[in-house]
Parts: structure tokens; C-alpha cells; sequence
């Protein structure tokens, strides 16, 4: 990873917590409605994912507002979904948790929970039959591993040997009830193990998931086959703004953000790529301002007309 | 008392006395469910008997049809009704039917709850309604519950009784208010008449009891009528009874439903009205319901979706008019 | 030609085609297809078009949804429709509603072809329609195929098509002989007249048309009058207005179906026209279903489930009586 | 395995063999109709496994004749219920895929593939809370193997450590389709792996799928958690009465017969156990008495009367 792009990712992580942040803010507010699932904490794993996997397809779930701003999809677009406006990315019918731009190979956001995985496996056969370069990533949580769905495409994936990468976001969390009380243990790349290669990383440091994701990445493209990676992270939110997070101890929190993957990364563009305090400052400063945009644009956009709501059932009449 | 509080009361009260009621469900436990229904049982009946399961919603309740042929009775939450449709194998082929494909060997006495609807900006995967869908199994026992005493009473009679159940809540009924009244049980499968009256017989259920409640003074005003207001309470069977002797009387009928409106559980009610008092109706009888799309994330568009008590009245006045009412 | 030779033929012409039209199911490729409607097409289009896929029907509807996403046009294969229950939630939540949710910006071209119904003993996990509740879907463009040319040409359209279809076939129709008449395309969305008549018009679709059709002498005699059998061809949407211009016409209308009829298909199609013809009727609406109950193996008690052409005419007969027909 | 035993066990597969002759006989004479699934060749697997699990819960699939006799419900009551009789084991409404007796706990026949897995979960759950001294088994196919339902399965079993037997029946087909494409290896065994201790056995070895099925049911029994136990088998017929087995060629199914669990078990009889002719003949001939009375009583059964078909739909009207 070069200076230029560690300062990518320094800037999209700033911005896509700057991002939350807002989104939190309209949300109290009540520009934002519905769930609202913030990436919060998560950062790293959402930008340095998308970085590595910068072509191919991507779906991912609910929790993908960074996702999608990190794989080119401009803030103000994303925002102004969700404050439900026809400039939305998905005119303001989908919300926060149903992001998707085909310009950006980007079929972002699935609620239903691993509900996603098997049509991304059916991308990667679409890829596999074009004999495209790039292959596709599925993004999903430790939950997700324990449906029917996330098995069903391990199988299938590794019995076609499909260009696919399992990312598995491990937060240890699904809503309120943590991974060891519904699987028998920690790990659910294990339950990848009969099926294809498993890899983990350190999802809370930038580097270690672009690193660990470029691999992948080359791996499935050069015919291995999928392969599985898992992420090990930490949410420092509630599931979604209805969720209290009463169940966590304020001592499991502040472990958690100890681990917090942005002035990790600041002290590391620092110190190994030697980045001035005044970079880092413009930066975040341009964060900021773009979201600051974002907002606005957001604000000031149109709802969608009445007539939407008949419009883009079918294709055909 | 709350909706939520009378659904966690049904449950403490038949779990106190019968320790072969268990329930499962994702975040029921610990966590105290996601709509606070479960709130507490985990605490006071362990984590034996207050289960929390994967996201897995085929196996919640296909564990649940095995936990009850093994000599239980659990009572499952499925979280959100659109979850509900990656267990429509197991409610349908085997919940619905393995008693009858065993001639009677068989008892699962067991209920599926779910929350449903249009909420609030929830978008398509967590807006639906699939009454219409589980009332056409034959071997289910659909109830749907529009209130605070009724659901209390019901969830109770549902999971004391030996027949396999759904259970539909509305995911905006939680903490609606009202009172139980425990000096006596009531029959969950009859219709409740919530407004007595004579020139139009209203049917509808769950959430949208309330908002025909709303809409009721401004028709009878504009119309200068009196509207008689049915809540069916039970989706499968119907109480036709009361259907009947309304309908009779009125010699109209409007039924208000929240999910779409092709194919919508209103289609089987008109349907019957039609075929069996065909003669009694003094006009064509109407089905206000949700729009023909899947529900959008803009709180405008999601208003437009579906009934609102505006809407209703709107529409009941216009065809009131249209038909001499 | 039979209808499952028919079907075929659409397969293998779209195919031919289009290097983007690939099928999988369980099944369908090496061996043939368990109805054999995917016959020899393994061998002409190869494994990668005509793909043997695990049971794991969540997948094969999952998958497909993957594929149309990334550019490809797919065909799938559910061997039973009971089975596709297992697939409740990609249909309803992914492929119904991923267009909408991402305001056309994606595209489903897909079709999810399945047989149902009442067999010949194969019991309650093997017979059932299932087209009540897909049909209650916005969404999805649900086709039935009752007729050999109409398979050939529905299921082209279906393939051809950029939007996301169910495709329903009758398990016993594959045998059926017709003719295909390749001069022509037909609309696959218009209702059929299959026979011309003044008095009854009698709705119905799938297997049942057949069904009526033989007990339709008996009915005219015995009433002494004509009826005129409309084939509805497309479930959702429904050609209202050829039902309409047949009822203006007849002022008396019966739905035949076969799924149960509680919650049934039928009562969409009646509850639309006891609310939108009601002055045009003379008698009540009727409906001839299954009945509630899980399909039983004994063959003499699965006959007693589901209309025949004898209990048709009876049914028929018995209700022009009493209607004055 | 004593004498006794091994006799018993013979007896019961020449039963079940020729149970399932006579079954084949009656379908093609009509009286019997529907799907009718031979488990001609597997009867060591089937029998076997039900003495090894004489006591406990067995929850099976469609191909569950064999299983049904060996558990213990008279060959004429199930007989009976191919022949659609009132007198069947489940009323004439079940057929040959539904077989159900709770007086013998078994709930034999579930038609929807990995659809009854979840079930026996639920099941050893309740037996696990009602503090039983006996597990479950459940018995299904390679090709239920590929289902989201047995994948949750194997994580919730595991996860809560319930006393479950997981029985697959290996015969490398799902009807027409082999199992290795539509899976990335042969053995289903390694699927388990991440959750549970698995083993194999001989499928076509009556002793062997005794002695696996007897030790697998002692570890559940005794606290260990769920036993995955894989034994490899091979059906001679069809996949159901409606499929030619054109998919095989005769010197696979040479390979297959040679296999025949009844004459090596015979052998073994003569051999170790030191049966004489004249006690096998016995055997044989109460074997085959059994089952033409079993036929004669199915052809003599009453038919269902017809208000059977709104009966038994719930308990309560
Ligand atoms: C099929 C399904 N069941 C339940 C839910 C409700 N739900 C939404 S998110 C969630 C937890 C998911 O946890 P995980 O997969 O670990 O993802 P995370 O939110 O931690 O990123 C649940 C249960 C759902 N959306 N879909
Ligand atoms: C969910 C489901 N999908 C498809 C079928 C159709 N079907 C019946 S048996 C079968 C093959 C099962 O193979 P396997 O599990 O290996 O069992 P075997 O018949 O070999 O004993 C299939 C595909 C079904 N019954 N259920
Ligand atoms: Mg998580
Ligand atoms: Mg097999």
C-alpha cells in the first residue's frame, strides 16, 4: 500500500464516519426514518474491502451506507436515500437499508439476513459463464453464517468453483445476542473449512483487511475457486437507532473502542507514510465539507411525485 | 396495559402453570425481543424455556413442529413477517399438515407469532402481510389480534389449545393501550362488533380496526348513516355469523384490509358475501386496500400504499354516493 | 405435440437464440428433467446452460435472481410446487421486489417455471396450487399454461421477457397433445375463450379448464342453455376485460379452480366482480375449489378433494336450479 | 451381536426385501399408486440401525418402508397404507412417503427433502429438557445434504449439544443427479466436521452399520452432543417406481449388487454364527408368510369412509 493510497482510505474512513455521524444527527431529528444500522467502529473493514475489490461485483446487506460511499457512489446520493428524496440512489424508495447502483457494480443493500449471498453466488456464475476478469464479493455478518441460505451457497460456490469471496463481518453480534449463544464457536470461517480456502484478518486495521482482501481477490480471479475470509470487528453502536445497546457492559465497550480502526490508522499514516499533521487536517477537513454538501443536497432535494409509486414494477407495461 | 404488556401477560400466565411451554425465537431471550413481548420470561423461566435461536427462520419453526411432537409446546416469534416466508416450508408442509398426513397420530400443539404491516419507513422486506397466504393452508388457525384484551385472551387460548396456530400482530398496535379484562375468557374465533350501527356493515382487522374507527364519524356525517364496524378477529376460520346477521341488516358491506390488494385476505370475505348473500346486498360490495406495488421507504409514498383513516373515509363517502347509501 | 414437447420447443428456440438464456433445477440437465420438459436440451446447449443444481431450492430461485442481476436470462426449475416454498423468500422478497426497491435500476429477466396440483396420489406434500399466494404478490407476472400452444408461446414470452415471471404447469397436462401454431404469436396475458355461450360464463384456468369443458354438455343440457368457458391464462395480471364483456353478456358467472378454496385464487377473481359488475349480475357469483383440507393419498378421497367433471356439472347444475337459470 | 440378534437381523432384511417386491408387485398391479420409493439393497442400512436405535425417537424420509417394519409396526399395517386403506398406519391419507406411529416413535415419512431434520432438532430438544434417557435419530439422504435445513440443523444441534444421531444414507444419487455435482467431494461426513464428531461405516454391512449406530447413540446418550454418522450405500432400483435408472449403467449396477447386504449377511450367518440351512429357510419362510398375509390384509382392509376426508385436520373442531 502506497502513501497515496493509505491516504485514500484514511479520508474515505473519516468520511464515511462523518457520514454516520450525520446520518445519526437527521435521523434524532427526523429527516431519516426507518432502520437506520450505522457502520460505526466498522470502518476499516467497510473501506479497505471495497478499495482492494475497487472492480467486480458487490452486494452487501443493511449496514452498507460506507460501503457504498467507499466504492464511488457519491455522498450527497446516499444521503439524500436516506432522507427518502427522488435524488436518492434509489429514488427515496429504498432507504438506508436497500442502497444499489449497477454503475457501480454495487447491489448494495439486502434486509433480509443472508438472503443476499445466494444471488450474489448467482453473479459469480453469470461472471464465471462470461469469463469476466473480475469476480464478485458478498458481504454479510456472523449472523448470516448461521442460515440455511450462507450454507447452501458455501456448497454450491465450491462445488462450481465459483470466483467468489465470502466476506464475513464477525462483530459477534446479531442484534443482541452474541455469535456463542447461537453457533458453537467464535470462529464461523470454520464452517467454511470443509468447503474452500479460509483466511482471517484483523478487520479493525485497514491494512490487514486490504492486504488479506487483495489476496482473496486474486486467489478467486485466477480460478481457485471462492474462498472465505473472515473479519474479526466490532460494532460501537446500537444494531440500528432502535437498538439501546443495553446489552453490552460499558467495559465490553470500551475494549471495543480501544480498537477504534481511525487514529489507529491516522498513527500509522504518520508514522510509516509520514503524513504532516496539516495533510491529515485537509483531509478530514474535505470530509467534512463534502458531507457537510451531502446534507444539504440531501435537504434540499425533491420528493419523489406521487406517480412513483406505480413506477418501476415491471420493465414491460 | 399495553398490547405488548397483555402478549407478555398471556405468555407468563400459561407458562407459570404449564412447564411444557417453551418459546424461541431470535432475541427473545436475553435480549427481551425485539417489540419487548418477551420482556422478563427469560429471567423468571431460564434459558431452557425462553430459547434464543440463530437467524434461522425455517429451523425456528421446524424445531418448534419437532419440540411439539416431542411433547411441548412452543410458541415461536418470528421477528418480522417477511422473515416468516423462509419458513413457509415448514409451517406449510409440515406445521399444517403432518397431522393430517398421520390421520390423527399427531397433535402440534404450537403457535407462530409474528408482528406484520406497514410501519414506519421500514421499506419492502419489513412491510408486508401474508394473512392472505396463510389463510388459504388449510390446518392453520389464523388469529389476528387488534387489541389489548384480544390479544391477551387469544395468545392465551392459542397456546393452551392442542391445534397448531398463527399468531399476527401489527408491528404498530405494540403499545397501543387499553384494558384486560380477566373476569372472563372470550371466544377468539368471533367476530367482534366494535361499533354497533345500521346502513353499512364494515369488516376489517388488526391495525386497520383503528383506522376505520377514525374514518367512521365523517362517513356517517356526509353519508347521514350509521356504520356498524366488524373486527373478524379471527382470519381462519371466519366468523360468517356475525358477517351475516350485519349484512344483512346493512344490506352493504366495505371491507378494509392493509396488504395489497390483488389476491388480499378481503378477496376471500368479499367472495363469500357475494356468493351467499348475494340477495341481501342492496349494493355492490367494496375492498379498500393497500396498493398493488411492494411498500416504498418515502413516508409519502408509504402513506399513499396503503389505507389511512383520510383515505377511508374518502373512499366509503365516494361510493356511498355512487350507490344511493 | 404434448405440452411438455411444446414447452421444450420454447426452451430450445429462445436458447438457440440467446447465449444468455440458461436453465438449472434439479434434474434438468443430464437426466432430462423429472417431467422431462428440459429433454436433450443438456446435450445441445451443454452444462453451463443447462445446469443440474443441488436440492436447494432457496438457491435455484436465489441464484437465478444472481444471475439476472449480472446480465444473464434464467430459467429455473422447481421440481414440485411445494417445494418452492423453500423459495418463498427469494421470490417474494428478492425477485419481487428488486426492481422496485432499486427504482428500475435492476433488471430481472427470469422466469421460475414449476407443476402443481392434484396428481394422482402423491399426498399432501406433493399436490397443492400454490398460485393464490404468488398472485398476491406485486411483482411478479404469473402465468398458467393450460394449453399446449399456450405453453409454447407463454413460456417464450416468459423467457423473453425483462421482467420476473412465474411460470405454473399442471402435473397433468405434460402428456397433453395439441397443436402449436408457430404463424402466429399470441398475447400471452389475454384470457382465452374456449368455448362461446349466452348464459353461464364459467372462469377457469390450468387443469380445470379441461375439466370444465367436458362437464359443459351435461350443464347445457340439463340447464338448457350455453355456457362460454374462459381460460384465464394469465393469473396476475388478469384480463378483466374479457371477463367483463363475457359477464355483461351471460349476467352469470362460475370459478371453477382447484386449489383449496378458502383464501383460493377464485376469490380474487369473484370479489372483483361482485365489487366492479355487480348490476350487471342475475345470480350470485359461484365458486367451485378443492376443498380445505391437505390432499389425502387414497384416491378416492383425493377425487373427493378437488372438482371433477362430474361434481363441476352437478355443482353447475344444482346452482342454475336454484338461480333460475 | 449375539445369535439372536444376527437372526432377528437377517429376518428382518429378508422381511423388508421382500416387503418391498411385494410392494413393487402391487404398484404395478394398481393397488398401489403415488411415488413408491424401494429401499431394495439399502435394508442392512435401514434395519440395522433400527436395532442399534431400538429405543428413542427416528424421524426418516419418504423411502422409509423397511425402517417402519424394523422398528417394529407390522408389515400389514403398512402394507395397508400403500393400499390406501383405513386400516394403514396413517389412515389411507398418508401413502408410502408418510408413514407416522408415535407408539413407536417413529415419524417416519417427511416427502420434502431435509424437511424433517429441523424437526428431530426440536425433538432431541425436548428430549434434552424432559431429561430423557433417550436420544433422536434421523435418517436422510446424501442429497439432503445440500439444504439450508440440515446446515442449521447441524449448527443448532451442535450449538446446544442435543442428543441427536444424524444418520445419512449415502447411495450417491439424488434420483437421476450423482452426488459429486452437486457437491465438491463424496463423502457428506466432511460437512459435519466443523460441528460435530463424525463417522462412516459400510452401509451394505449389517454388523458394521450396527456396531456405528450403537456406539453413536451411546456418545449422544451420554452427554456428548450430536453424532454425525455417514454409511455408504446403494439402492438397485429406481430412485422411486416412476424413474427407469437410466442414469446408471449395468456395470455400476453390477458393482452395486455385488454388494448385496442379504447373501454377504447370510454368509456371515453360516459362518460366524453357525446357523444351519434349515434355520436361515426358516427365517426366510416366516419372512415370506408375513408379508402375504400383510398383503392379504391390505387387499382386505376397509376403504376410508368419506367424512375421513375433514377428519383429523385439528384436534378441536
Ligand atoms: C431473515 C432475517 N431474519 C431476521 C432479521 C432481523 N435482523 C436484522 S439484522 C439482524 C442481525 C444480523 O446480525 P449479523 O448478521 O451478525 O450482522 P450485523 O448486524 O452484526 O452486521 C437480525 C436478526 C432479518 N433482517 N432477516
Ligand atoms: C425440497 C425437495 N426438493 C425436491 C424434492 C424431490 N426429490 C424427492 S427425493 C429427491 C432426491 C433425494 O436424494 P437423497 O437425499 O440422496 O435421498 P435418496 O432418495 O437417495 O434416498 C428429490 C430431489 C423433494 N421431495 N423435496
Ligand atoms: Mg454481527
Ligand atoms: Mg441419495
Amino acid at each position: 500500500m502506497d502513501k497515496l493510497l493509505a491516504k485514500e482510505i484514511y479520508y474515505e474512513m473519516f468520511l464515511g464516519r462523518a457520514f454516520e455521524y450525520a446520518a445519526k444527527e437527521y435521523y434524532m431529528q427526523g429527516n431519516i426514518s426507518g432502520f437506520l444500522h450505522l457502520d460505526i467502529g466498522q470502518e476499516a473493514l467497510s473501506v479497505a474491502s471495497m478499495k482492494a475489490f475497487a472492480k467486480g461485483d458487490v452486494f452487501s446487506t443493511y449496514r452498507e451506507h460506507v460501503m457504498a460511499i467507499a466504492r464511488g457512489i457519491e455522498p450527497k446520493y446516499v444521503m439524500a436515500e436516506l432522507f427518502a428524496k427522488a435524488d436518492g440512489v434509489s429514488g427515496g424508495k429504498g432507504g438506508s437499508m436497500h442502497l444499489f447502483d449497477p454503475s457501480h457494480f454495487f447491489y448494495g443493500g439486502d434486509a433480509i439476513v443472508g438472503g443476499h449471498i445466494p444471488n450474489a453466488v448467482g453473479c459469480a456464475y453469470a461472471r464465471a459463464y462470461q469469463g469476466s476478469e473480475e469476480g464478485v464479493m458478498v458481504v454479510f455478518g456472523d449472523g448470516a453464517t448461521n442460515g440455511g441460505a450462507f450454507f447452501e451457497s458455501l456448497n454450491i460456490a465450491a462445488t462450481q468453483k465459483l470466483p467468489l469471496l465470502f466476506l464475513c463481518e464477525n462483530n459477534e453480534y446479531a442484534i443482541g445476542t452474541h455469535i456463542t449463544r447461537t453457533a458453537p464457536f467464535r470462529e464461523q470461517a470454520k464452517k467454511a473449512e470443509p468447503f474452500m480456502l479460509t483466511m482471517s484478518c484483523d478487520g479493525m486495521d485497514a491494512q490487514a483487511v486490504y492486504k488479506s482482501v487483495s489476496k482473496a481477490k486474486d486467489l478467486i480471479e485466477k480460478g481457485h475457486g471462492p474462498v472465505f475470509l473472515e473479519a474479526f470487528t466490532c460494532r460501537f453502536e446500537g444494531h440500528s437507532m432502535s437498538d439501546a445497546n443495553a446489552y453490552r457492559s460499558s467495559l465490553e465497550m470500551k475494549h471495543c473502542k480501544n480498537k477504534d480502526p481511525l487514529p489507529h490508522f491516522k498513527k500509522r499514516l504518520q508514522e510509516k507514510w509520514l503524513c504532516s499533521e496539516e495533510e491529515i487536517t485537509a483531509l478530514e477537513q474535505k470530509a467534512q465539507s463534502v458531507i457537510e454538501e451531502a446534507v444539504e443536497f440531501a435537504k434540499n432535494a425533491n420528493e419523489p411525485e406521487d406517480k412513483a409509486l406505480y413506477e418501476h414494477i415491471f420493465v414491460e407495461a | 396495559m399495553l398490547y405488548r404488556e397483555a402478549l407478555n401477560k398471556a405468555y407468563d400466565e400459561t407458562m407459570a402453570k404449564d412447564e411444557n411451554i417453551v418459546t424461541l425465537g431470535e432475541d427473545v431471550g436475553r435480549y427481551g425481543g425485539s417489540y419487548r413481548v418477551t420482556e422478563g420470561l427469560y429471567e423468571k423461566y431460564g434459558e431452557k424455556r425462553v430459547i434464543d435461536t440463530p437467524i434461522a427462520e425455517l429451523s425456528i419453526v421446524g424445531n418448534a413442529v419437532g419440540m411439539a411432537i416431542g411433547g411441548l409446546r412452543p410458541v415461536a416469534e418470528i421477528m418480522t413477517a417477511n422473515f416468516a416466508l423462509l419458513a413457509f416450508d415448514q409451517i406449510i408442509n409440515h406445521m399444517s399438515k403432518l397431522r393430517y398426513m398421520s390421520n390423527g397420530k399427531l397433535t402440534l400443539p404450537m403457535v407462530v407469532r409474528f408482528p406484520q404491516g406497514v410501519s414506519r419507513q421500514l421499506a419492502a422486506q419489513h412491510s408486508e402481510s401474508y394473512e392472505q397466504m396463510l389463510c388459504a393452508v388449510p390446518g392453520l388457525k389464523v388469529l389476528a389480534a387488534s387489541d389489548v384484551n384480544y390479544a391477551y385472551h387469544a395468545l392465551k387460548h392459542a397456546i393452551m389449545s392442542d391445534d397448531p396456530f398463527i399468531f399476527i400482530e401489527h408491528e404498530l398496535l405494540y403499545n397501543k393501550k387499553g384494558e384486560v379484562d380477566t373476569s372472563s375468557v372470550i371466544d377468539p374465533f368471533k367476530a367482534q362488533i366494535r361499533k354497533e350501527g345500521e346502513d353499512i356493515t364494515i369488516i376489517s382487522y388488526l391495525k386497520m380496526v383503528d383506522d376505520v374507527m377514525l374514518a367512521v364519524e365523517r362517513i356517517e356525517k356526509e353519508l347521514d348513516c350509521t356504520c356498524e364496524v366488524i373486527d373478524l378477529c379471527s382470519l381462519n376460520p371466519i366468523d360468517y355469523e356475525t358477517l351475516q346477521t350485519s349484512i344483512e341488516k346493512s344490506s352493504r358491506v366495505v371491507m378494509v384490509e392493509e396488504d395489497h390488494k390483488t389476491g388480499g385476505f378481503g378477496a376471500q370475505v368479499v367472495a363469500w358475501i357475494a356468493e351467499e348473500l348475494f340477495y341481501a346486498l342492496d349494493a355492490p360490495p367494496f375492498r379498500i386496500a393497500g396498493a398493488d406495488v411492494p411498500i416504498p421507504y418515502n413516508r409519502h409514498l408509504e402513506l399513499l400504499s396503503i389505507p389511512t383513516p383520510d383515505s377511508i373515509a374518502a373512499q366509503i363517502i365516494e361510493w356511498g354516493r355512487k350507490n344511493d347509501v
